[in-house]
């Protein structure tokens, strides 16, 4: 047991710091709003590093790393707030190589119940939908999608796209894989939740540290550092969970069908859900009058944590799982 | 204590929502695009004017300055029902109804008086608020924006930020610092600035609801007559209070009656919302959710009109203005419910929580304005005092701990 | 309208917490936890006030107040934790002449459902057992009443009893008084709740003024300072949903069966319920150490709370009528 | 990172879980009265002999003091196992094993360690702690409890709080004030005061939990051999912080362990609270409040095992102490969850909220600890610094605020 991070993890999650920093800065990120503006070649260079294709073997062009390596890499990706079809990639990767080195885009999404639309996320990026369902997965052409973008999305550096009905599309995936796909995806997604949860808060912390009022800096007041040490306290505890629940599935019997997995994967996204919306507000709030203007930041961690807290489950899902897993082996 | 109206305001209220009803049926649609200040000025002006024309133009100003002289209750009921008619608010006339009309009537000459309240109570003039600079925000005195005296003229050089209205605005309630080596409470003064001087660049600010009612404003130079002043030189703090005390009892009144209306929508909402294999309403947790932020925000309407009745008095307890321990417990749990309305929104909105405008087509459900209402939430536990202000505000004058050091 | 307090409501207000301060100080009402120690002399100083018979007519020996008045009182009955069957007298009185005039203690009880165990309070203290169910209000004598006292009682100055199962009994009064008797109960339960929220705070406020540590009062700390003023506005809040709950059940299609006073009384319940014990917890927290002892009297309050919250409703029924409220009209 | 035990640590848990599993058994239960202090000394001795027996006893001491020598990770997966196989935990040992033994191995003299160490791992010396006083509770420094040197004697006098086991102990861990004209954390010394001195007066201090662990103490006059301190006179500050540095990391293990099985009893409990026309379990509402505090607690075993391997280090990050990050975060958020547990056990039993005890009979719930449980979150976010000093712990320390001024 050691769940504490070694100097290659570090070592790991600085690399792609580094390569966020100079590739995809905030500041030019944010207007990545749609193909003509998305910066393809950047999303290339991050495919490069190998991000996609991490816990792949090395026959398959992979880095044979965990899935835990992944979740810290994705940890960085969260708190940088990487625009495009992440999860995405590093499911469709599997399949497609060439999402793997990021030639491709492709998003995934799950087939609703009838007559229940679907939110597709990216679809006017990708080159590929693949949709999952009870059977397997399939592959769908973006453009036999029909879906129209809705206007002004909640998270406005990720385009959704509603779609009353899903192409049936070509099967290359079984059931099996379709399960491995959602509980990495789940754990992936919590992933970047746990980056915002962290970064919202050294966002915030920076800004107390310089913004004066009535003659002091405002982290000198106990009412902005106590929320401040909640939030960072948050932080550790998703970040932590997140960790382990990453470890778990690597584990032998950590699969879709097994419990233990099942529950530290839910209860996961129920930490780092919560750390990541209720740390970005505690970010507004500490940013003031600033917190509340569309050029400051905070807001994007906000609804980036809005967005992503509903992929392949949702924390109220994931509660109720949880509970569940309480009770196993006793009659329903 | 009594809920029901007294006779008086009983016949007021019939009077209100008879003439609502008509006013309102034929009033057309508010203009479409948020970014069209000509049309929102028309638009709101026409409702002023037919609020002129039926004698409930300054409701709350006493009838020596044109107003009609309304109690707060009778305010209260006007608001109340207004919303309920589904009319339009302020609009752009909410400063200078609530902020600059009242102020120069509490301190402006008369000669300031007769020029600016005919015009502001016939919708004539909008009026900006430039109170906030980038460095003051929560520490309002700590303004830097100076104004130094030429001749009969200030020279106003400095930046403000959230003037809302700017755009379309003819005035400016100012704060500047006209004596620097005073102590900062002592060395502000109250302007009025006409928008159309020289000098003056106003630069939208986007909101994180992706509106922009408000804007930087940046001054360089601006010059304006000493006569305009408001109050005496240096003494503009304690005139800003004034203007402040116009802002309590009923200025949340018809946003908490959105609110409220936001509650019902959500229910209905929630009746629609896919959630498994039945509806988010389906689930006892969801109600339970949308009943307590339901039941927070009939609390506070309670709150509102103690709130009221306090600043009405009865003869027996004096009246007056709403005392702060109303005021700031209002502001401080109203921010707290708006909050816990938007996180109970999410979870009833749940995978559909996707867009700030109503979604349309595949699934049809009018989401946009409770996303909104969502974020602005953080309009309310920021401005006009944050939340934290507004605990240290009860804490020291009201509860009497001690002061921050 | 009108929703502030006069000064008849506040003399009212005064000689009530004159009253207690005199006759049920904290420091002996604490120990009075059974049919010896309990001060049945206190008890009917307190009845000849008035208290329990506020709302009745002056034919019947009342005082022909408001609800709201006598919620007013209730106040600030919580706000001494006053001990006794309170809503029960304020209820019975109704029937039973010497309820009001203090003779009779009386307890008021909801018959569960088949199998379900019933809660009594004050059972070994009352001369008379007042049931409500669907049919009515039916009179029991106490010692045909089969229950066990609970032991360790969550409220120490509250003595529970649980019985499996209660007598018929004799019926006195119809199901539409049963159903105003709910009503009443349920605000005046709630006005004890709120009483609790204000009061809790005041003792919390008094003790942050003088208590001090790393040199200063810690009511000079803005974590503590900013803990009362939430508490403070939580109680503000509660008490004006209170009054107004009750003054609504006098309006005019204010009984059991408008959806107005069902709504206003059930919100009440939920606000004040929080308030109080909410409010609890923050004096235990603020009274440090000393809030974690006995002899400290927060705890007192927070158990009080904790089962006064569920008597006639609960907080989580309140919340689903509330809910139920709001789409009223429209189709289930 | 890994979940799975090394091949060493597989080999270790397999060894405790045989070892308990039959130490357990036969051990008989724990004495049923709380007060009755020799039974619970002579049950816990009983099991301290036997963990002695089997090499477990001082299962983190050096081995050079009579102790394992076990890795955090090891001394982790003794208490895991412990509690799964419901072995007691250290009972009235809890400051001698934990405070006392670990201080003197670190700052004691050769004469202290050789006397108390082999007495404390024999369970045959119980300690308890003075160092609260009534007016020195958050500000431990600001303690006022005398000690005056006359020849080769201490003589004391002050008073002390929360001296848990002070009814059953034979020494205590004594932080008393020798030097009034210093800097309060100048003056400072730790003392061994032999609970059999004349002038010692305890009282039990009864909780809100119901329980008497805890004691106040009357110090008159008290007299202790000089030779009794622990480290330098007037250093007794450090000292303190060194025996608080044993309380980090594993402290709260069998806590949060013991707070993990009472969210699974609650589940068991909810299936058979009534509710409507069914069960608490059939309400959605109440599995996710379930669920969401069982996550909770969950996300803090996983910090545990965390901190517990930064303090096991790996040769390439140094190990050492858990840092003030992960303990405070820890205890932080531990003290919330144990509050949010507390909560939704109140909606989960709702009306049958009634007693500290459980109920049998009429209706058959085992309740008891879970009414505890809650109250017992108070002793979490107030005991051993509290929320509020965590916070501020963070801010400054980890997040690097300014301090408080």
């Amino acid at each position: 047991m050691r769940l504490e991070l070694d100097d290659d993890q570090r070592a790991l999650q600085a690399s792609v710091r580094a390569l966020c920093a100079e590739h995809f800065p905030l500041e030019r990120t944010r207007t990545w709003t749609d193909r003509d503006s998305f910066d393809r070649r950047a999303w290339r260079t991050l495919a490069e590093l190998g991000t996609f294709v991490m816990t792949r073997s090395a026959d398959e062009g992979g880095a044979e790393l965990a899935t835990v390596d992944a979740g810290l890499v994705y940890q960085v990706l969260g708190a940088e707030l990487v625009p495009g079809p992440l999860v995405a990639a590093a499911l469709a990767s599997d399949l497609i190589d060439e999402v793997g080195t990021g030639q491709l885009l492709a998003t995934v999404v799950e087939r609703p119940a009838d007559g229940q639309p679907a939110v597709l996320r990216h679809l006017g990026l990708v080159d590929v939908v693949l949709v999952l369902d009870a059977a397997g997965i399939w592959r769908v052409e973006p453009a036999d999608v029909d879906a129209r973008p809705v206007t002004s999305p909640l998270d406005p550096t990720t385009p959704v796209w509603l779609a009353t009905r899903l192409p049936q599309g070509e099967r290359v995936g079984d059931a099996a894989l379709a399960a491995r796909w959602r509980q990495r995806g789940d754990v992936l997604t919590s992933a970047l939740l746990a980056g915002i949860a962290v970064k919202v808060i050294e966002v915030a912390v920076a800004y107390a540290a310089q913004r004066e009022q009535f003659g002091r800096v405002i982290g000198g007041f106990q009412a902005v550092k106590h929320l401040l040490a909640d939030g960072f306290a948050r932080a550790e505890v998703a970040r932590a969970a997140v960790d382990a629940a990453a470890v778990t599935i690597d584990e032998p019997g950590g699969g879709p069908d097994g419990t233990a997995a099942a529950r530290a994967v839910a209860g996961a996204r129920v930490v780092a859900a919560r750390a990541a919306v209720a740390n970005s507000k505690t970010a507004i709030q500490v940013h003031g009058g600033m917190g509340f203007t569309w050029e400051a930041t905070p807001h994007l961690y906000l609804k980036r944590a809005w967005l992503e807290e509903n992929v392949f489950t949702t924390p109220d899902e994931a509660a109720e799982l949880v509970a569940r897993t309480l009770t196993a082996g006793e009659a329903a | 204590m009594r809920l029901r109206d007294s006779e008086s305001d009983s016949r007021f209220r019939k009077e209100v929502r008879a003439w609502l009803a008509g006013a309102v049926s034929d009033l057309g649609p508010a203009p479409a695009d948020v970014d069209d200040w000509a049309a929102r000025r028309a638009y709101d002006r026409r409702w002023q004017s037919r609020l002129q024309d039926a004698g409930f133009a300054g409701i709350d100003w006493p009838r020596a300055y044109g107003g009609r002289g309304a109690t707060p209750t009778e305010h209260l009921i006007f608001l109340e029902e207004s919303a309920a008619a589904g009319a339009p608010d302020l609009g752009v006339f909410f400063v200078s109804q609530l902020h600059a009309g009242p102020t120069l009537i509490a301190e402006g000459t008369e000669r300031q008086r007769a020029f600016h309240l005919p015009k502001i109570l016939a919708g004539e003039s909008v009026w900006c608020q430039g109170f906030s600079e980038p460095g003051a925000g929560s520490d309002l005195a700590g303004l830097r924006t100076r104004a130094v005296r030429d001749g009969d003229e200030y020279v106003i050089t400095g930046s403000k930020i959230w003037t809302s209205f700017a755009f379309v605005a003819d005035y400016c309630e100012l704060l500047v610092r006209t004596d620097p080596a005073a102590p900062r409470h002592r060395g502000i003064s109250w302007l009025i600035m006409p928008m159309d001087a020289p000098g003056i660049d106003v630069r939208p600010l986007r909101t994180i609801e992706g509106e922009s009612e408000f804007a930087e404003m940046y001054l360089d130079e601006v010059r304006v007559p000493a006569e305009n002043l408001v109050g005496a030189e240096n003494d503009g703090w304690r005139v800003a209070m004034v203007t402040f005390s116009f802002e309590r009892g009923t200025a949340f009144v018809r946003e908490l009656l959105d609110a409220m209306s936001l509650a019902r929508g959500l229910a209905a909402i929630a009746r629609r919302v896919p959630r498994g294999t039945a509806t988010a309403w389906d689930d006892p947790g969801i109600r339970r959710d949308i009943g307590t932020v339901a039941a927070e925000l009939d609390a506070l309407w309670a709150l509102t009109k103690r709130n009221v009745s306090r600043a009405e008095g009865d003869g027996t307890d004096g009246g007056g203005p709403v005392p702060v321990a109303g005021g700031s417990a209002f502001k401080l749990s109203y921010a707290e419910a708006l909050h816990h309305l938007g996180e109970v929104t999410m979870r009833v909105l749940d995978r559909y929580a996707i867009s700030l405008d109503d979604l349309a087509g595949a699934v049809d459900l009018p989401l946009g304005r409770h996303l909104q209402g969502q974020l602005h939430a953080f309009a309310i536990s920021i401005a006009a005092g944050t939340s934290q202000i507004q605990r240290n505000i009860l804490a020291e004058r009201v509860l009497g701990l001690p002061k921050e050091r």
